[in-house]
């Protein structure tokens, strides 16, 4: 065990991998000689030569177009989007190709090796383009995998997963966290499954879903709600496509009522997905309507982040008034 | 590089320079004068033109066939055969091929049998791809040969990208990329051509440049002299070829592999032809260009010019040409009828692949959507069939349980 | 009034907002001279001039780039895509640029004249990359609005409203009933309210709600219950962004019942958006679980298109089983 | 254009030409011999060096307010000046000008005021952006400035579609566009050039070449010798100019107006310079670039340079300079002063501008919203002080109705 933050520990999987198999391949805008914008990916092309760590042109599109090939041919790619608000000149070859390279041909040709990694979410005063959470914009694609850690242990285990998945995945870093969240870390490899939620509380009274950064958020709305008298069960997705219906389901049918919660906009977020889909399977067993709290219908705002990012007091509100139902 | 230094403002355009095509066989099949045949064995020049001639014949009778309701969609190689084959033949045979989806000339050179080709275009059980993308949507990884993707470009810079992994693994195979030059107007060529620079990888771009994107003169679709000045901007090799001179086209092609391979050099070809058929089986031409125009280039049809290179060498003959046109024609109705019969991908083929396994939720939504095909058999022939429920059988009726 | 199919009425509405504006323009592949692969700018660049209306190269991230910029200069862009399916290349420009350029500046720049047409839909063998259903992607992004309509007399108020609407539209026009739908429409200038839901059939046991192509599915499904004895209200949203829940709501309060659908995959669909407003909205007053009919979790098929579809047979089980409940 | 044909294959990379750099002063601010001087008037000469030199000073006192801890997050145009100053000088003030982010020297040249600088660096509820976006992100409708957008070369294709919007008005207008050589590997720039040369769009391509893009060397950004030879895939005209050199710029971009606007054609300017600051507040150059390649070009600092012609010409003193530049300082900590006191921009500009009227949705989140303030006010001051909530009162303590 050691003490990593998140960006250690990130940076310890990638060298694992790389060490592992020299099909592993890292690249993306400056993740070579310096490491990356938030040093992720330091001292990788020291130690892995510029062959299989590099710099790219500064072209998101092609970033993934080439990753795609390049996992197509059989390497193991792992690109890096310097924000994940500038994935979307990437948004073709992703949805696109990507997500359906295997399916199209027949499984002749796949591009399981790829993983792309890429820091998302806001809370560090970035405004519209240093802050968004696009993963609803990726969930609706089927053939990709979504992946989003909420600490250093969790952003190893499931990265070093991720990596190594016969399948494309999306690896969402919470950036806020990257230094913030600080942990004990196995030095040696493991892995995480992906695709499985994990129940980082249990309560009775009340579910509460999220993942990534605003796992950290719901924990604390989660103390609050405790001091009132109120047993919530947290529970962190962990991976959002395919995501694991069971074990919320499973929370939902006990407590009879679920709080979802993202920093994305209302409309069209991941947390709409999760409830229409809960309200069908626990339709007998909810004792009043699924809610969502999240970010507000318009672009990713600045000096009035604070206001517009659904924090604990507004989880807690929301808590109090579904029990209160 | 060292610049200059002036102290006089002047702009350039590119008309300082001019790009030169480079041609081997004049439309009578004869060389130019100070042209050099390149080294073609009679086999090699044969198994060329075969294929050239293979794919003319194919693209015949299967856009008779569409005409004729029996194909839902097709699309012609009809004037760039000579691009295409000329190219692939200039290839070692695992050097990956990366196309856009006109190129079936590249494909049957390698190999792909009349089987394979109508299996793909009737999306019945044996086409590899299981019937999920529309007619011309090939691959075959026997042969090296990626399968098509309908959005335009995006197989660029995964050429770069598959041309990187093959300069890692070292065993000097390149990737070769075909796409039209309407193509080459998407950002996924800029990326590619200067990532595959920068990163020095052995890929070769080949434009074909056959003058219509659809109904988009080219005329509209650059104001250059072309795609191949695009090259300087990367300082990256480029030739520019004539596309209806097989001979031309090997040629150039084999010294761009040369390139790639030895000095891990990404090289630009541009192909000048001429689309001779419509876009696709759902365009008319009429409506955006001459009759005329086409008329001219008909006369310069690669296969003739190729066919009469054959025959002046004594490498080909017309009676040849007449059994081989005669055979390839019967062969492909055939086949068609075989292709057309056979049952459809099972309905498991819905939600295999999407993923390396099936999750457990695809699964639900199979199980969920052979109940309701139980349910109402006959207004799904081809999910019933996979099931093996007798159409005529007592079912359901509407609405009752 | 004249009988126009829905290509014959959309071009009527450009040649309409073209003769009114001369700042209208319209452009993309081969809308010039051809007047589009489907035609529904035919004759367009004849009567303005190559000027207003032409050809451009083949980049859609250009065509949409390009587009953010003329309207932002003040004139009305009316660019078409040419498949939905390959929309994604300009996601960028969409979701990052056209979305927030009026918040992103205070309101000093918008490009608000700026409408983006493209066919979408399947059910005309078209596979993966020409039958997708891409209106999730943008339903999440703040700063669009996104309208769909359902035949030709819808399709001619509503792309007239949305060209004049001060905010850039998203106009998804259901290419399969391009020729098949036919329908009376007034051959003078009128527009239909974007945001605003239309109750095509009243009906006091189940809410059906729909957009576009679906409509027509969701009608036929509608009459099979009416055999039944299961009187439908059906629900064209018409506008998914904004969309009128308050109209859907009434109709549930009334109803108590709720199926959506879409021919988009399941997961991350907008069905999901609309079961999760609903759900919290009308809890006391739902019956049973809404439920969503569409399509599978996987790319667009080509060969089983039929048993992928959410059709009418579909629709109408899910009918039966929602009231069965 | 007329191709040749040729029977020898060769291939071309671009070094059969070269693209010169125009310059007109050398680092002592001389004229090299045989350069003219372009006809500026005293007053426009100095107007030009003072926006350079406020740019400057702006750059430098902002810097250290942020590392201060005043200011989130800055960045600087240093060493860059000459470039984008010299570039806005030649322009008409009417002309659009779009950029990427590194371009204040622009629009300090227009008359920005420093109070509208810092209400932008503060997102104080005087900012025109609203307090929506980060510091930088300048913008001005009166002085025809897009609002800078941070996803990299979303502004050119852009700016070719303003410039058609310009063409069509018929009222003389062009747009210039600055953008990085980083930003140049976008597939959004290859997309802008070519539809500008198709269309034929008065718009001016103007590329600051300063090295680096964050950490990235040009040498791993592209291959080629430089931005300027991507000009002839488009068959644009292209100048390479000396970024450091004010005059040389200005000339070079008030002829490529003349070209854009007389004869309706886009024009590409490579401005050759360097980034002599981190790339922003929140980088250290230390780390990718040794300092001795910054001391060798903060001996061609552009102000220097301009700074010496105009002394030689008797347009500027040593005195005026140092008054010049004890004022600015003075200015800009006087304005900083007042601008962070301001409020913040209030509650309802979290929803407004998102559609052109505030939809009912977002009324009632913002309603929402606001009742929730209300019950903890001290957990969101901004908003509390919006509301016009008094913070020490007695508020519902925590998890308390
Ligand atoms: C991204 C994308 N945009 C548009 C289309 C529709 N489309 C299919 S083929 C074509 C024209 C392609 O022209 P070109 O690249 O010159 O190839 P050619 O057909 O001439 O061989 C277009 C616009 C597409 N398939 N993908
Ligand atoms: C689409 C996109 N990708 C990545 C970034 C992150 N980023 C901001 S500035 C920058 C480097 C830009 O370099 P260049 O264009 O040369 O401009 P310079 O900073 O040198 O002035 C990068 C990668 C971004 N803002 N947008
Ligand atoms: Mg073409
Ligand atoms: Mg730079």
């Amino acid at each position: 065990m050691a003490t990593m933050n998140m960006l250690q520990a990130i940076n310890n999987a990638l060298d694992i991998a790389m060490a592992e198999d020299e099909k592993v391949i890292c690249f993306g805008e400056d993740v070579g000689i310096f490491g990356g914008v938030f040093r992720a990916t330091s001292h990788l092309q020291e130690k892995y030569g510029k062959a299989r760590c590099f710099n790219t042109p500064l072209v998101e599109q092609g970033i993934i177009g080439f990753a795609n090939g390049l996992a197509a041919q059989g390497s193991v790619a792992v690109a890096e989007i310097q924000f994940a608000d500038y994935i979307f000149p990437a948004f073709d070859q992703i949805v696109n190709e990507t997500a359906k390279f295997r399916y199209r041909s027949g499984d002749l040709f796949n591009v399981g090796g790829l993983t792309i990694r890429t820091p998302y979410g806001g809370g560090i005063s970035g405004g519209l383009y240093h802050s968004q959470s696009p993963e609803a914009y990726f969930t609706h694609t089927p053939g990709l995998k979504v992946v989003v850690p909420r600490n250093p242990y969790q952003a190893k285990g499931l990265l070093l997963a991720a990596i190594r998945d016969p399948d494309p995945v999306l690896f969402l870093e919470p950036k806020r966290l990257y230094r913030a969240a600080v942990g004990e870390v196995p030095e040696e490899d493991y892995q995480l499954p992906i695709g499985e939620a994990e129940v980082i509380k249990e309560g009775t009274d009340i579910t509460l879903v999220g993942w990534g950064a605003q796992m950290e958020v719901i924990s604390k709305a989660a103390e609050l709600a405790e001091e009132q008298g109120i047993a919530c069960e947290v529970i962190d997705l962990r991976s959002l496509l395919p995501w694991d219906v069971d074990t919320v389901a499973e929370s939902v049918f006990k407590t009879g009522r679920m709080i979802v919660s993202h920093e994305a906009p209302l409309t069209g977020g991941f947390a709409g997905e999760i409830a229409a889909t809960i309200q069908e399977r626990c339709f007998l067993y909810l004792e009043s309507p699924i809610t969502r709290v999240t970010g507000l219908d318009t672009p990713f705002p600045l000096v009035l982040e604070k206001e517009y990012l659904p924090d604990h007091l507004k989880i807690f509100e929301a808590i109090r008034e579904s029990v209160n139902f | 590089m060292m610049t200059q230094y002036v102290h006089q403002p002047s702009f350039m355009t590119g008309d300082e320079f001019s790009i030169e095509t480079f041609c081997l066989l004049n439309p009578d099949g004869e060389l130019y004068e100070g042209a050099e045949e390149p080294a073609l064995t009679r086999e090699h020049a044969r198994k060329l033109y075969q294929a050239m001639l293979a794919t003319r014949i194919l693209d015949e009778r299967m856009m008779a066939a569409q005409r004729q309701g029996r194909l839902s969609f097709y699309m012609q190689c009809t004037g760039e055969e000579a691009a295409v084959v000329g190219a692939a033949a200039a290839l070692d045979d695992a050097d990956m091929i990366m196309a856009q989806y006109r190129e079936q000339g590249a494909l049957m050179y390698r190999g792909f049998s009349i089987d394979e080709f109508m299996n793909q275009l009737f999306g019945n059980e044996l086409d590899y791809g299981k019937g999920r993308q529309m007619p011309i949507h090939y691959g075959s990884r026997k042969l090296h040969y990626m399968t098509i993707s309908s959005p335009l470009a995006t197989q660029i810079p995964q050429a770069t990208g598959y041309a990187y992994g093959q300069k890692l693994a070292g065993e000097g195979h390149c990737t070769l990329t075909f796409f039209g030059e309407g193509a080459a107007s998407e950002g996924d060529f800029h990326a590619a051509l200067n990532m595959a620079s920068v990163h020095q990888v052995p890929v070769i771009f080949f434009c074909r440049n056959n003058g219509y994107a659809i109904s988009t003169p080219s005329t509209e679709q650059f104001a250059a002299d072309g795609i191949a000045p695009r090259a300087f901007g990367y300082h990256m090799h480029v030739i520019r070829v004539d596309g209806n001179d097989a001979l031309a086209v090997y040629e150039a092609t084999r010294q761009a592999r040369k390139i790639a391979v030895e000095q891990n050099q990404p090289v630009l070809i541009e192909a000048m032809s001429y689309r001779l058929a419509a876009h696709s089986s759902s365009d008319d031409p009429s409506g955006y260009r001459a009759k005329s125009e086409e008329e001219a280039w008909r006369v310069k049809d690669p296969l003739l010019r190729m066919q009469r290179w054959l025959a002046k060498k004594g490498w080909w003959s017309d009676e040849e040409e007449a059994t081989q046109q005669e055979t390839l024609r019967r062969e492909v109705l055939e086949t068609m009828k075989r292709a057309e019969k056979r049952p459809p991908p099972p309905l498991e083929s819905l939600i295999s692949d999407v993923y390396a396994d099936v999750t457990p939720a695809l699964q639900r939504q199979l199980d969920q959507l052979k109940r309701h095909i139980r349910r109402y058999p006959e207004a799904y022939p081809r999910g019933a069939k996979s099931l093996d429920l007798t159409l005529s059988s007592a079912t359901d009726s509407q609405g009752e349980a």
